[in-house]
């Protein structure tokens, strides 16, 4: 066998493979041009972005954790305008497949953004980021909650054309619910996980190791809690499922395809090797062809399960 | 100017101040080709994801012709221990060269501070260096301050960059005896001109002090200054600190000591925040 | 100054010190008789105990990961009467003080095992654990729902005289909130986290990596999440907090002190170093000689917060 | 029998098969006064917390007057990778002696045989060792099977331990062409008596098919199981494997390889469930 065809297929989109980056974890493609051939990954998911600007949270805005880290970036960004002006043109040019992650305070912002983007070539797909607090709601997340998960994808649906993913936060009861309920509110693909709230501490100093105290966790460390999102995502919908979470091996990646999603999106392990997802999307291409698959799709979700019980 | 992820050979890897500050030299092509004054690299300090993120180091020397680099290090935590423990002939897995890199000043400057605290003298040896060849006519003093005498490096590695030395050691053990801020308010006091330029390197407390100083004076500055580090290269927005540049983001901005740094004019930061 | 006062008051418990074990990663005390003094322990937690004897999970039970593992163990033990014939007594002639770990398929089932321990000398407590499937609702767990979680709470409380730890998992949208209704449901003490559901996969055999395929994740990998999940309950009720999730050295104790809890559990980090709960009592001993502090309880709770927002 | 950990200082760790078996000598007084054939103890790899767990190995000697223990293993893994880098003078962190160990047969036994594949030969060498000693009158045959000659141990190691060594290899390349148990097939087709009793430790292949043959005709078996173990101490249950034990716990049953094993009689396990 020459080679394997690694594109994938999920619902409305379609990637040459199935390796993106993670919003937040590879700016706007550009500062890892050096490092990475953009236009060979299946796409690369940007900052999120906002109606207006923000300047973000407070520093110190990132702590290491044991095989990972904790940030409290806190969303800062240019805002739509400067982003579709300064940012955007320079992978549309060089023909890099773009998925842009979205959020806002209030739905109708959520909304406004989708449509202002809905013209834009080279965005396939708009990432809705539901881990934001609903300022009108008392600051509670869109995400934590079945109805204002599905009232942000209803509204963003309405003002695009582009297809929608919703990225689930993991902090909730039971995931797989929020999932359906994006997917019944005409989400097209389902996205998972975004970061888990974490936190830490000096205890010399007495201090919050972050400015904002709070932050999310992510890295390595949260592989195995990921996996077991994607799994139950996986089986609660019908729409096409991806992976995030802790990926930095090729190994990591096939595990999230194993279970059942269509494609992976590789993050903080970026910081660490700027070259991880290149160097996954060979690697899975090294694994399929060593197996005999020919075809990325003929391993995704064949994992064998008999039954399961309690923990 | 490039960036590289560059496999560095080790050519040697030695303590230069007691048993807690050491040499590290490179051979890293690549890097060395593009890299600056004030520039720094991330170092991959063990294959493991355990610690996860680099730690950013800023060049101490830079050999273009021999494609070698240097940084110098100070042994604080777990990193800088494994760090240390590195052997000659083995490698490590560089990124750079990354953020701006010290300015010149203009080319009629005549007096220039460089004030250097502790491991801070790193990143201003090849700034100096760099001064001398590009602005030959300009007097350039060293303020460079430690805890004690044994904190010093040798004067070898700087003393032939600059027209005069002012040693400050808190204990006296060597020049002034007081903290560096105390010995420049001395040698002002003693009537010594003030310089048309200050770089400064070194612990946040000092860089806070000499800032509100130069401010007070107007003296133009640069600062070399540090901050938690993710990515270096301007992607995840973590090394943010309150700064004076409004960069299209916000009524209240920040400046990302990777990619607007780590060398900032001394106005655009927020001293009193950090 | 000479030595510190440990001692720590969690509502009706006085603990000499506030280092304990946590359950199922200590045995019944015994196991670790020869390496651990064990009276000098503030409480050995003994591993989960029903009414009737349970087999467990099918092996393998136990994978390895980043910082961690992940167990489906899933709570074999001997039942409730070969433990108070069996494994009790040892623990009471030493005179260790004995948190007993409890769970049930029911609710009567849970008040049933409290029952029957009530009169046991030298169990200084119950602890409640309600990340069980809840046999009667569908195999949902209990835990997942402030109100069966305060049901089990309420019932157990009726049969038993013991004080009561109710033991939260954090696989919830709002921790604070099962807090609050445990705490409203009479429990005197409250305890977080228990392990985070998770999984592993082989992608050679593409089989999962678990007899059971979902287990728990512990160990250092979880400590930030569990931090801020004591954290937030902290915040929330105002009964004693015990801090519990990837506690490994004095200084991951002190973190929890620090935000709160009034005592800590060390639990996986036992299989990696048998030792690992007496070094954290010294260390923290060390700490606080070293920072002048002479009672325990001046450093428990004093993180200084200002203010926080969004992550 | 007292459990220990105990800071070992390596006296030695070279290969002694090929690039990928080990030999590694420790000085561990405390455990090695405690041991007996067929435990083990549990190796923490490293310091740090990943890998997370310790590592389990059997005996491969044990000189209680010398106050040290061998072990000896094959490098299949991240663990295993990192103990074959310790050097000569350091220490590694043991737990042990752990398990149950071997149990001698009757006083009257005649036949005993020695069924080892790969590198769980060397859980049996103590084994054969004691058994030399404690019944020296029962005559001891081992079969020794792995993939290649170049995978066996030197028989150094076992020759003068046993009356007889069968050898066999998948490739032919010493002794029976084949796997192990169709070495003992031949053997007893050939009309060799069989054993009063068998020990056994190897893949777990191997074990099966073993266990089956001496359950069919009716011959008491020692043997070694494996488990992914957490604990090693029976205070986590995460070793457990399916066996015909019923020690109150439940219908069906789990025996535990770390306290209950890692040597059971042939007829405790539930083979056709493993
Ligand atoms: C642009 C820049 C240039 C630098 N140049 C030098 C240099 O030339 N020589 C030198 O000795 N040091 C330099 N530093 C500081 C150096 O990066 C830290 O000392 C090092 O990262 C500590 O790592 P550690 O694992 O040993 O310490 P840790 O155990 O991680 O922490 C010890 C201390 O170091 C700080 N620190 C940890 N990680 C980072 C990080 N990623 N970025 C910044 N600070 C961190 C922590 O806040 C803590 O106070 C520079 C920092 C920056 C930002
Ligand atoms: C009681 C007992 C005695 C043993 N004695 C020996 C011996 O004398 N010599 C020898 O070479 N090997 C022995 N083993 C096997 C040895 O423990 C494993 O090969 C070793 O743990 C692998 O570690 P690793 O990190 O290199 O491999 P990993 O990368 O972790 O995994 C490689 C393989 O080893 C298995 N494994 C990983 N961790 C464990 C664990 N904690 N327990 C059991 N299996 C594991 C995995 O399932 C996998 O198949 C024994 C195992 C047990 C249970
Ligand atoms: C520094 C940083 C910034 C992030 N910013 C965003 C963001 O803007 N929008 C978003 O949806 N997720 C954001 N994330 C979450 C990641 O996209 C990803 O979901 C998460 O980090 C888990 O994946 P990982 O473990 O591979 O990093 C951010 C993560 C990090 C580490
Ligand atoms: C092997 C194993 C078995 C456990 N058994 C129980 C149990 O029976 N009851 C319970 O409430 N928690 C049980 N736990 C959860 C621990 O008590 C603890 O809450 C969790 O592991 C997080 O702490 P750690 O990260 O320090 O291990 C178990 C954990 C492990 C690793
Ligand atoms: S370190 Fe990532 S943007 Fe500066
Ligand atoms: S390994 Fe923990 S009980 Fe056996």
């Amino acid at each position: 066998m020459k080679d394997v065809n690694l594109s994938v297929t999920l619902g409305p989109i379609k990637l040459k493979n199935p390796v993106m980056t993670a919003s937040g974890t590879f700016g706007y493609g550009r500062e890892f041009a050096d490092l990475v051939p953009l236009e060979e990954l299946g796409a690369v998911v940007v900052k999120g972005i906002s109606l207006k600007p923000r300047p973000g949270n407070p520093p110190p805005r990132i702590v290491e954790a044991c095989a990972g880290l904790i940030n409290s970036v806190g969303l800062e960004n240019p805002g739509v305008e400067v982003f579709v002006k300064d940012k955007l043109p320079y992978l549309q040019k060089r023909n890099v497949p773009v998925v842009v992650n979205i959020f806002g305070e209030s739905v109708e912002e959520y909304a406004e953004v989708a449509s202002i983007l809905d013209d834009q070539p080279g965005v396939i797909a708009l990432e809705i980021n539901i881990s934001c607090p609903n300022v009108e709601a008392g600051g509670m997340v869109f995400g934590s909650n079945s109805s204002t998960a599905g009232r942000v994808v209803e509204a963003v649906k309405r003002t695009t054309s582009k297809p929608i993913i919703t990225k689930l936060s993991p902090q909730v009861t039971s995931i797989a619910e929020i999932a359906q309920a994006v997917e019944q509110a005409g989400s097209d693909i389902v996205a998972c996980i975004n970061t888990i709230p974490a936190m830490a501490v000096d205890i010399y100093t007495r201090t919050p190791r972050l400015g904002n105290v709070i932050g999310g966790l992510s890295g390595p460390a949260i592989k195995p809690i990921a996996l077991k999102c994607v799994f139950d995502v996986v089986q609660a919908v019908d729409i096409p499922v991806i992976g995030i979470g802790g990926i930095a091996t090729a190994e990591d990646a096939l595990e999230f395809l194993l279970v059942g999603a269509k494609a992976v999106q590789v993050g903080s392990v970026n910081l660490t090797n700027p070259r991880a997802s290149i160097e996954i999307l060979e690697g899975i291409r090294n694994f399929l062809i060593e197996q005999g698959i020919s075809n990325v799709e003929d391993y995704i979700g064949t994992l064998k399960v008999l039954s399961h019980g309690e923990n | 100017m490039k960036k590289h992820q560059e496999e560095a050979v080790i050519l040697d890897n030695i303590p230069i101040i007691g048993q807690d500050t050491y040499r590290l030299i490179l051979q890293a092509p690549m890097i060395a080709r593009e890299a600056r004054p004030g520039q720094f690299v991330m170092v991959r300090v063990d294959k493991s994801y355990d610690p996860f993120l680099r730690r950013p180091f800023s060049f101490f020397r830079i050999d273009k012709e021999e494609g070698i680099i240097e940084i110098g290090y100070k042994v604080v935590g777990r990193g800088t221990t494994l760090l240390s423990q590195k052997k000659r002939g083995q490698t490590v897995d560089l990124l750079g060269p990354l953020g701006n890199g010290f300015r010149l000043p203009p080319e009629d400057t005549s007096d220039i501070w460089v004030i250097a605290g502790g491991v801070g003298i790193t990143a201003l040896i090849p700034c100096l260096e760099d001064l001398r060849i590009k602005r030959p006519k300009a007097k350039r003093v060293l303020f460079y301050g430690v805890k004690t005498a044994s904190e010093l490096i040798p004067s070898s590695f700087f003393k032939s960059l600059c027209h005069e030395v002012l040693y400050s050691t808190d204990d006296g053990t060597m020049g002034f005896r007081g903290v560096i801020t105390e010995c420049i308010d001395y040698h002002v006091q003693k009537g010594e001109k003030l310089p048309s330029v200050i770089y400064a390197c070194g612990p946040l407390i000092m860089l806070k002090h000499i800032a509100r100083w130069a401010l007070a004076h107007s003296i133009p500055g640069q600062f070399c200054l540090e901050s938690i580090m993710g990515c270096g290269l301007g992607a995840c927005l973590g090394c943010a600190v309150p700064g004076n540049i409004r960069h299209g983001n916000s009524e209240k901005g920040y400046v990302h000591v990777c990619f607007e740094g780590p060398v900032f004019p001394v106005e655009n930061i927020r001293w009193d925040e950090l």
